[in-house]
């Protein structure tokens, strides 16, 4: 019963929906237009679709359940009083395009949001439209181009580290730029002689994570700015790791032209199994002229409104002015923690990554699973599995499957790329000291399990709703709808 | 501040000397001298939980929302009614809180609502294949260049000025760094007049009904938009596919469209989700997320994310589209609105909206100093030209509790009707546009 | 991990709340009065609390997840719809001494649920204040005493069927009256020549549920009401079963005086986990005077007001007017379905439950168990496991532990009393024809396997997060609070 | 309107040839003729969720909340900050909609909250004992009035005159069968005035803090009170008991009170939940659900409902009381309030209540017009004497936007202080108070 997709829970006839009735004259719509059958949704009661997503959400694992570590993810808590404030009427039935001077709440909101978003990052101006990371990131690429456009230079590259996220390459391509990749130094930072000799007049941008990927803060990254700088490129921050370093170092103060936040990280959107986030992005001077428009701005009489006058500006990247039910969202969480709260959830961040991996280390767990970077980390760190997968025979998925009998979620794998058989563990600062404690003691036990019998974390999980997933064949022969 | 965290001072210590540190600074030495903040921020200190809320609230209570006045906006986003059991289901932290599906055997809840939803997204336009959703609706468009510019080689884009501005305008933005143009094809009597498309076109892009509310006649403009191997892209609102033939109908290349109007709160214009379907061949170039039925071990029914090869975590600078992620939580209360609805409920509603639009329109262009825009059928959305300045009138109205809808350019106003807009509420907006334009 | 209380996640420091600033001079309490130590509530963040909890639920079966077919509850849908307008501000933060002329919603609307309350009742005056269906059996009976009063009549007695519920009973004994039982005849039925027996000048009332917890409608429901009329006495309606009814007969059309609602059943208050509920009354004219105050009224002006003005009324029974907030989700649903939805609703349920029965026999489980009475049903009916125990060596008991591994919550078992091994069904209009047929062959197949191996049932269940718990072990030696 | 049922036309006509009758009608044969009701309810029809939702939400927009005003009214339930997360929770469907835990393995997370509920109730009024709630505050004064009459088998009730209203009124009416009789304790300078008890009195009854606002003296009460065996009831509030002893510090036999004010919402006077806390003696007299730990035959920790022979379905006429229902649900929030306050929490709450209130009564007795009734300490709520009838008073200020207090009798106003009243909002209060005062 459990796997049953909804339509196969349809009946004929059955319905939820009642419709107010029909108070004006009736009109039918041209033969030519009409839908001739009506869509096959699903024919069925209120209270089977309630028990329908009910049960499937049961078999969906979430952060107020247990541990999450998903690395890169910050998977930190997500309050409950940001349900209620978003879902206020004065938020969530507000038109897009009420007249601004009737959505002023909404717009000072945004407008303070910017404010507090711009003295996190250390630069000066802010756009909250981009809808995600990837859409910060395009934004920024496409900033770079106008910027440079506008000066008549032409470049054709962007560098991006090795060690970046996927995202980083693919925008690249998007904004219409060539991908040129610079190698990582042996502490697990920007290979600064690679960068020196790749870094020309024809390229438009360096794109940077810091600390990066591999959990490591590039203590080079003055010199980095330089060089980038040195060229007349812009640098970008890829902000998907700021929830390390809030109120203790800005992406502005290190040079950057370009951040993006990611609101649904650092500023605990719920990620809702994969969206929605929002990707705001934050500017030096520079860069200003061509924000996205329209840009949420205060007039000197104290009210606030939509400018659309920037003649500069790349345009628009989505409808409207944002996913603002996530502005809500953050925002009160930067009221909830202010100036104090903030830098105390990216040092807990960092302490509680640091006191993981103590813990790994002291429970002999690192023999087989070794950090990729033997130093401190700051919000999360990168184990490789290959000692594991040689004298074991058992690789980092075995491990994150078998995690799962656990009842935790495991850390993200095979990534970052570089390092072989990867496991990026990213606790928050949201996780008690005991949670680490047990995370640790379950590697250990599996460990010790896999010494004896690697077979059992070979076929995990077993006590999940359903167990491992024929994930080649789904792309062999993709079903990816109900005929019905 | 630390109702979040739970690290006490003796958790510190413990912890510090576990790292076998000193003090936090020492986890920061890595950070260079020069680019230390060495300031705290300069941001109001934390408050309580009820201070958070009463100036949350506060703000909220500035806004003029659909709650508190009888509004006709619609141009993109709708005031439709949204069920009280998609809040309840969104709620729950397994829908809520979880991540990206990356490990399936916990996940199969998630998972199953993506193939659901493709399912019915599929279903809705008459196209095979649909990913699991994108950010929004222009994006969406944007998105269906990319994959038209990709596939074709070509570099020219022809709009119809009837697709949604944002539409174009993302569009416009997005494709800055591709070499393509773009191009306008104009209306006439509300419909885009689409003459003969060039070799070089890589997309012709529709809106269905368009901005100004018309229903297109896809049947003529498709077989000219596809003559020379152009992509023929639509625009559409999913919530009216219950009445109007599907794409899928009409040989359409890609449909995508804002979701909102399934079950999605306004929120100011976010978040929500875009939907992307296409025909098979697209399979492999679609963005974003796509969910498939497979089996386990034990030969059990389960979804996994497939087709990943596209995407950018795997593919980097080669991936179909640079999106990580698709906008699972709004497309949930999508399909659970669809669900909710029904076979028979999106018929019905459609119908409703179209006898209460069209007599919106006879009413209203029966006053003085209001004439339509076109006299095309339209579904839920219309355009009239109004004898005094658009802004002004709503300005008026606004007074009176009415927002009349939106305005376009100088005398263009765009009205919208819901099915919670009742006759009572259409003709009390006929009163006040007549006092507006005496 | 899954069994610790909350107190023992609980580390000193801890904490989810922020307090307000002193914004007022600091004034201390005299210290004879001041607490010495703090009490020992858990210390403990946001996110741990609601792990907590969330995993908590999860240990919970629940309505919203499967069938719940517990007789004499009506364990209907609960509509989502209820939640969200029992929320809205100006019903969840009205402050119960507002002036009425402030709070005119809520008393409008708690009069527009008196008359729709009236209606469906067949009688003309309703009292919203009694918490749950116990307290409104508490309110009709100190309503008969001070009806017997107020005429001087002295009445010492109180006639309760032996299928009464338990709390008719303990109702009479707190209401200060002797209880008489009644007994039942062949049909099910009160047997009237008993009741007729036993109806005097002493008996204040007769407590009478109708169709009763048999799940029969007493067919002679018009000569009761006569032989206890006749002696001048007062008839009660239990309104537990009155979700078999609506629309088709009214307890006020069948000659009863008193009646009340379960508000939770009927009407469909979510349970709570066993509570809030509400439990209104509506009565007769003869019962009018003796009303609880304050009573919501009309004034002639149109408006809503609070009548304290009631010399003969028996007081209040509670703080301030009642359970509003199960007020606004009873009513909710009163309007949602209408006139004719609460007839479709009560038919269904009728269908339902007769269907349910049907399909059993075709099953062969009524072989084992079978109907107490052997003819229609009306929303619930009576099966007897005294064959099953006799032929199968398996009791009730063991049956409904083996239904939990089938996902199915029990139904209520060991009553009425006064048949063997009773198993109470009501499956209520709300479910599916598909969910009964899952139901009906899970007993088949639990009866099938008991006739191979009756251990497993009697060892059940074994799939839930604790197994069979030491009930009598608990009651001997009470462990009701955690030391602390 | 079928939303809520699943029965199709179809279902229908296969259930009754299942059945084995022809109609619906068939099914209600049993039901006499006289006692048909042979017509339609005389109610409206059903209607779409959507005119459901604008119908109630019309009403309570007529209502004047603590959202809409400054309100200072108390007197028995009190406008507290609800923290989200209890809402969050108690949304949960496994919270919200199971019945009474009557098979404890499925569930035991409504069990474990009872239990955990008991161990607060215990622990903050420092007796061994809790039941699982009851109904709300009043009756529980009442259930606590029929343990003593039916353990001390004794007749006469001494109620102080600061026990609240309500309590008084509801023991009266619900021992109109006892043989009991209720007479009344006075106050003087706002403290009961106890002189010695009789051999026949079964209880005792106090409030603290009482009615007005005055926190009783209960080392001196109490060795009055129970001088010749009566039992000493005390209603209190658990919400103040961070700050004030506790009633186990002074040989109280029973704690009873109204919980509203641990994180339940107002709703105009209820579902709240009453709390019942006992000596041990009294533990097989406890009226309600008790909730008890256990293991299961593997020896894993459980919970389970206990000492049910003390309940109306087991001992009916001979139960202890005929409450079937514990508020679970309202205790749930009560316990999260409680972990949410946190040890430190409550303490900290307290102590700015404490303050504010202070600051109150001594700014507002200041002004012309206005003495306070006693000059007690005062936790969360004083009494004043006002020189104007208080309801015009009341009327004056609420025109202005600002609630001021219950008004009590001709001249006498509680106000109630909260942590969601600042002293600015005090300082208003007395602003208006001023000018209604003139």
């Amino acid at each position: 019963d459990r796997a049953k997709t909804i339509y196969e829970k349809s009946k004929p006839g059955r319905r939820a929906f009642v419709a107010p009735e029909l108070d004006v004259p009736s009109h039918a719509l041209p033969e030519k237009f009409r839908r001739a059958e009506p869509p096959k949704l699903p024919e069925i009661a209120e209270p089977e679709i309630v028990r329908h997503y009910n049960r499937l959400s049961k078999r969906n694992f979430d952060l107020d359940t247990g541990f999450y570590p998903l690395g890169s993810c910050t998977m930190k808590h997500n309050p409950k009083l940001h349900e209620r404030v978003a879902a206020l009427p004065g938020n969530s039935r507000l038109h897009p395009l009420q007249n601004p001077k009737r959505a002023q709440g909404a717009l000072q909101l945004m407008h303070e949001l910017q404010g507090a978003l711009s003295e996190v990052a250390g630069l000066p101006h802010v756009s909250l439209q981009p809808s995600a990371g990837s859409h910060g990131e395009l934004a920024g690429v496409l900033l770079t181009r106008a910027y440079f456009e506008d000066r008549g230079d032409q470049r054709t590259k962007i560098l991006t580290p090795d060690t970046s996220h996927g995202t980083n390459p693919a925008t690249v391509t998007m904004g219409g730029y060539e991908v040129v990749k610079v190698g990582t130094d042996e502490h697990g930072g920007v290979d600064v002689e690679d960068l020196r000799a790749k870094a020309d007049e024809q390229v438009a941008c360096l794109m940077l994570t810091n600390p990066n990927t591999l959990g490591v803060f590039d203590r080079n990254i003055e010199e980095i700015a330089k060089i980038v700088h040195g060229v007349g490129a812009t640098l970008y921050y890829d902000g998907a790791n700021l929830n390390a370093v809030m109120g203790r170092t800005r992406p502005g103060d290190m040079g950057f032209d370009i951040v993006h936040f990611n609101l649904h990280k650092t500023f605990t959107q719920p990620h809702g199994g994969g969206g929605p986030g929002a990707g705001p992005i934050a500017v030096s001077d520079r860069m200003e002229p061509y924000l996205t428009k329209p840009q949420v701005v205060k007039r000197d009489d104290g009210t606030f409104d939509l400018d659309y006058d920037r003649p500069k500006s790349i345009g628009r990247l989505r409808g409207f002015q944002g996913n603002y039910g996530v502005f809500v969202r953050s925002y009160a969480y930067i009221l909830s923690l202010g100036s104090d709260g903030l830098q105390e959830a990216s040092e807990t961040a960092v302490l509680n990554a640091n006191y993981l991996l103590a813990k790994l280390r002291a429970l002999g767990v690192t023999e087989y699973l070794p950090p990729a970077y033997d130093r401190l980390c700051m919000h999360e760190f990168v184990l490789s599995g290959a000692p594991m997968k040689k004298e074991l025979d058992l690789r980092t998925l075995d491990l994150a499957k078998r995690l799962l009998d656990h009842g935790f979620h495991p850390p993200t794998v095979y990534f970052p790329l570089l390092v072989d058989e990867a496991l990026l563990i990213e606790p928050t600062e949201t996780e008690t000291m005991e949670t680490l404690d047990l995370f640790a003691e379950a590697l250990a036990n599996i460990l010790r399990e896999g010494a004896e019998d690697p077979e059992i974390a070979r076929n995990a999980p077993y006590g999940t709703p359903v167990r491992r997933l024929d994930e080649a064949g789904a792309a062999k022969r993709p079903v990816i709808r109900q005929p019905l | 501040m630390s109702r979040y965290t739970s690290a006490t001072e003796a958790d510190r210590q413990e912890m510090l000397a576990a790292v076998g540190v000193e003090t936090i600074d020492d986890l920061f030495a890595d950070v260079p001298e020069g680019v230390r903040l060495g300031r705290a921020l300069d941001l109001p200190p934390g408050k309580p939980e009820q201070e958070v809320y009463a100036k949350l609230r506060d703000l909220a209570a500035k806004n003029v929302s659909a709650e508190d006045e009888l509004s006709f906006l619609g141009a993109g986003m709708y005031d439709h009614y949204v069920p009280a059991l998609i809040d309840s289901i969104l709620q729950r932290s397994e829908f809520l809180t979880p991540y990206t599906p990356y490990q399936p055997e916990i996940s199969q809840g998630g998972l199953q609502v993506m193939f659901e939803y493709q399912t019915a997204i599929s279903e809705l336009t008459g196209l095979p294949v649909s990913n699991a959703s994108v950010y929004e609706g222009p994006s969406a468009i944007a998105a269906a260049g990319w994959l038209a510019h990709t596939h074709t080689k070509k570099t020219r884009f022809l709009v119809s000025e009837g697709l949604h501005p944002h539409s174009r305008e993302t569009l416009e933005t997005t494709s800055a760094g591709w070499g393509t143009t773009i191009e306008t094809i104009p209306l006439a009597n509300g419909l885009t007049d689409l003459q003969d498309v060039g070799d070089d076109v890589a997309a012709v892009f529709l809106g269905q009904p368009n901005f100004y509310g018309a229903i297109e006649d896809l049947e003529t403009l498709s077989p000219i938009a596809r003559a020379t191997g152009a992509l023929l892209i639509v625009q559409c609102d999913p919530l009216t596919l219950g009445v109007l033939r599907p794409p899928g109908d009409f040989d359409v290349d890609i449909a995508v469209g804002e979701g909102q109007t399934l079950g999605n709160r306004l929120d100011f214009g976010g978040p929500s989700f875009g939907f992307f379907a296409a025909k098979q061949d697209y399979i492999r170039r679609m963005p974003g997320r796509i969910a498939g039925e497979t089996t386990d071990v034990d030969g059990r029914r389960g979804f996994v994310l497939t087709l990943q090869t596209r995407e950018q975590h795997i593919r980097r600078e080669k991936a179909t589209h640079n999106i990580c992620t698709s906008q699972a939580l709004n497309a949930l209360a999508g399909v659970i609105y669809l669900s909710w609805l029904g076979r028979e409920g999106i018929v019905e509603l459609g119908e409703l909206l179209v006898s209460r639009t069209h007599y919106a329109r006879e009413t209203l262009t029966a006053l003085d100093g209001v004439e339509a825009l076109h006299d095309q059928p339209v579904v839920r959305e219309f355009a009239l030209k109004l004898a005094k300045p658009a802004a002004e009138v709503v300005e008026f109205c606004a007074e009176r509790g009415v927002n009349p809808g939106h305005p376009v350019g100088e005398d263009v106003l765009l009205v919208a009707i819901t099915e919670q807009r009742s006759k009572a509420d259409i003709d009390r907006l006929a009163e006040v546009l007549t006092e507006a334009l005496a």
